[in-house]
């Protein structure tokens, strides 16, 4: 492994700092797209602040109240830093679905029907079902972006779905159910260009340190807090500043109004705006130590180990039969899509799951991408930092006994 | 009896005794999977014609087919899948509820009994649905 | 107190349950209607999850997925046998607040014109600006239900207000800034008498023991988590399995699809339905926990302790002048507004501030209930089950000598 | 000068040096709170009629009302709210800015002033937004 992962014992020390792997040693977690596990330090900060500082948060004139709202807006700046980007362009949300709702909302409802948003056929649900929604409310049109035979983007039908009317380009930063990595910077600079907005959906980028919505020049972009070793119930959507000073807000409640009467209310600045209640304030702050944990990894390392992995496990594919990779030709992010002719993929994870090996079947909540391939499900690998050449080898022996079990 | 669906031995030639000697014979998951795969291999294909939507359980992981019919008041009942391990599972459910009255279909507790065989792993409420689904339907027949 | 607290022994040890109260020994908190402390066991709770059994729900196959969403759904369950309804009609929110908003747009939204919402003068903003918004969006009338001199709802008003357009009525289960209890049972009859629904805002009644949904025949009942000792990032939308069935989804995304083509999809049944994306898992485990954790205090002796130390508050308060104690007369949740004829309730708040006493001072996210008081601020206490006679006694001590010197 | 504005002795008679001394020996926060309060009453109550919308600060808890203007380049500021230990806060900011000249208004840092006199209470994000509306305000006089 060294040639492609020159920190591998970096790396496989990393392992100890999630309490998961203490509880079960013998896990091979390979489902991280869908879910990361936590290391101890995000469950610490979580805890430390219901411990040390619980209040509610931006109401209060007592210390406890002070400490938690300093807590909770230094964790907002904590992030916004890591990105490149204002405090006041981050909006905490529960996640990356509630960040494309709030947009589809926000600033779809001010659409006009004809008004076409292009949606790229690698999405997931949540960056395709509120377009949908907000078409059936508006009368907006959904054009999906064609995917050429290897499973990328079809840049030249691409360009030509681009017009006049486009004014929204939704977009994944790498397809969860493939890994596929778009061509962004073309694509962003080509929406631009035709005077559309650019949706990025962060939810598979973060993680893998992928550029941040500064260094894209998105518009919009979204993601999780729990799929980049972060605390569930937590999100963060950014908006370019001057789009978000001309949002209405969507929902309403405390936090987001100045005035309220019954005979009309008035609304406070982003993000408050847009953060209607009680936010999820002790994730915010788990979120935010895992950002920098995240970002205390070197990059580069980081790339190396993870596509290190992938490569270690693709190679091993080879010497098994009927095994075939989707999208194996594009560009991927470290996961890594399987379908086996002479098995189903659920037997196959079933197989796997004996041996505590953890792998996803199914869709992949990405209908319109699976049906691309022509497949009704698919096995997943998703790889994190904590993952090591063990949980590949493990996998390859047990994914051979499976295929030969099955067979 | 309907030709159309293929013959099999479960509830008739195999009964629940035996399976539940098999399946304890099996010690630990990756066993009962073994199993399960053996079980499956014996509940034969049908053919692509009867594997249509008529037939088809929704809420399950993977396809399932099912058909059920009473015949002097005993239950005659056909599955299929395209798991080689649900079928296995449904080989179980075929030898519990086959040639059983309405009345025994409507009072046996399948997840319970599978739970005794040590496959509580699927009934648990994220596995169960396809389980629950299929019993359901098998208890609508009439 | 004995009298009003036969418990007060087993009351004082609950306080050493809060590690809060660890990291600061000296806090009187007198807050929890903002947001409520913590117990050990919750946090426990939820850093379990995290440790051993961390998965994403619904989608897994292997046994750590099934472990966790068996985890999560008995949390749901666990919450709908203590509120004594179905766990199908119960939807996982952020909070109170997004759950009043989702029935705002997933229901108001098929409200015409003309229609109309009563929406009471007691109400928190976040029962009210949803209604404002949707007022804006769809046409529909609010009509304030007007309170009386005591601050208690005008009944006789509300009656005439109620008629053939009124298609909901909008009612806190008590109100946050002066902790009045409308007369909900009423009020739930004569609306359904009049053919409306009702939706009660329990933000504020869970926390005491109050009826849940089932006891008070509501429609539609919405909580947080936070303000039940229960994590942040978390509520509870109760709605009937009937009305459920035919509310169309608000958000969209993973989980609440059924499938997804970009030629139309189809949605899953509720309350997956109402949850798009991945729901704030360790959250609903933590406020499982937390509800199991005060279902397990005796209602009686909590009742008893709660508006014990309330009744020994407002008795102290007779002995200082200038004191006013807002809606008074009103039969109230242990919440007691201030406001004082020589003070601003600020300064008052600062003074206690400095020994360690946190009290909410401010509008209370009610601006309509202030200014029905004519006040442009007032000073609340909000006490919950961790409280002791020694706060209030050095509440009484430090509010006498504030006073004194701002006088 | 204005003579509607009740004239006050911060940034005269009472100098930073003062203050200084004043805070210092104002151990904890209770004694600063104390000092505060004090300091608020040696600030006149502006007239009613002055109170208006026109002077009112936004973005604060209590009310504060300021007026500023400046005369042979120094700088007048008057000040007002209905809270006292907000007036103290004022006393503070007066002492800081009165008779200053445009340039040293511009380039004075009140926060970490405050700061060093033991008052980072006021200064931190959920508190110091009024502090900080009232200080944006004062550097837009010309
Ligand atoms: C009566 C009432 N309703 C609604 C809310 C809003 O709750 P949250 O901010 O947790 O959404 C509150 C919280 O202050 C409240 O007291
Ligand atoms: C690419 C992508 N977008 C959006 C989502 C939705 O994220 P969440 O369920 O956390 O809201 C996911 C998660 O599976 C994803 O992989």
């Amino acid at each position: 492994m060294s040639p492609q992962c020159p920190n591998s014992d970096l790396f496989s020390q990393l392992r100890s700092e999630f309490p998961i792997f203490g509880t079960h040693p013998e896990l091979v977690y390979l489902d991280s797209a869908a879910t990361a596990q936590k290391p101890r330090c995000v469950l610490d900060a979580e805890r430390r602040f219901y411990e040390e500082h619980n209040a509610n948060v931006h109401r209060g004139s007592y210390a406890l109240a002070i400490a938690a709202t300093d807590a909770f807006e230094n964790a907002r700046s904590s992030i916004a830093g890591l990105l490149g980007v204002a405090s006041d362009e981050l909006i905490f949300t529960r996640g990356c679905t509630e960040g494309i709702n709030l947009v589809a909302h926000s600033w779809g409802d001010s659409l006009a029907a004809g008004d076409e948003i292009l949606v790229s056929t690698l999405e997931h649900h949540a960056n395709i079902v509120p377009w949908q929604l907000l078409a059936q409310r508006r009368g907006v049109v959904i054009r999906p972006i064609p995917l050429n035979a290897a499973g990328q983007i079809d840049l030249p039908a691409y360009q030509a779905l681009l017009g006049p009317r486009t004014r929204l380009v939704a977009i994944t930063q790498a397809a969860n159910a493939t890994g596929t990595l778009p061509p962004l910077a073309e694509m962003i600079a080509a929406a631009h260009a035709a005077g559309a907005l650019v949706l990025v959906d962060g939810a598979q980028g973060v993680v893998h340190r992928a550029d941040g919505p500064a260094a894209l020049a998105a518009d919009f972009y979204a993601f999780s807090g729990h799929k980049v070793y972060g605390p569930t119930g937590i999100g963060v959507l950014y908006a370019r500043r001057e789009l978000l000073a001309n949002l209405p807000p969507w929902q309403g409640g405390g936090e987001m109004i100045e005035r309220v009467s019954f005979a009309g209310s008035s609304f406070a600045p982003a993000p408050q705006r847009f953060e209607a209640g009680t936010p999820p304030i002790a994730q915010a702050i788990g979120l935010a130590t895992a950002m920098r944990w995240l970002a205390a990894l070197d990059a580069a390392d980081l790339h190396a180990h993870e596509t290190g992995l992938q490569h270690r496990l693709e190679t091993g594919l080879l010497d098994l039969p009927g095994v075939q990779v989707l999208a194996a030709a594009t560009p991927r992010a470290p996961i890594t899509a399987l379908h086996f002719a002479g098995a189903h993929a659920y037997d196959v994870a079933h197989c796997l799951d004996a041996r505590q090996i953890a792998v996803r079947v199914g869709q992949h909540c990405a209908h319109p991408l699976l049906a691309h391939f022509g497949v009704s499900s698919s096995l997943r690998v998703s790889l994190a930092a904590y993952n090591t050449t063990d949980d590949i080898d493990r996998f390859l022996v047990a994914l051979g006994e499976a295929l030969e079990l099955l067979a | 009896m309907n030709p159309s669906y293929p013959h099999h031995p479960f509830g008739e030639r195999i009964d629940k005794a035996a399976l539940q000697t098999r399946l304890e014979a099996a010690q630990g998951w990756e066993a009962k999977n073994r199993l399960l795969v053996q079980l499956g291999r014996e509940l034969p294909d049908w053919p692509a014609t009867l594997r249509d939507d008529a037939h088809l359980v929704s809420g399950c992981e993977s396809r399932v087919w099912l058909h059920g019919e009473y015949v002097d008041g005993q239950l005659r009942l056909y599955a299929d899948s395209d798991s080689r391990i649900v079928k296995g599972l449904l080989a179980l459910v075929l030898t519990a509820y086959c040639g059983q009255t309405a009345e025994m279909v409507a009072r046996f507790d399948a997840e319970a009994w599978l739970q005794t065989l040590g496959l509580q792993r699927f009934v648990s409420a994220s596995r169960g649905n396809g389980l629950r689904a299929i019993i359901r339907h098998i208890r609508e027949y009439r």
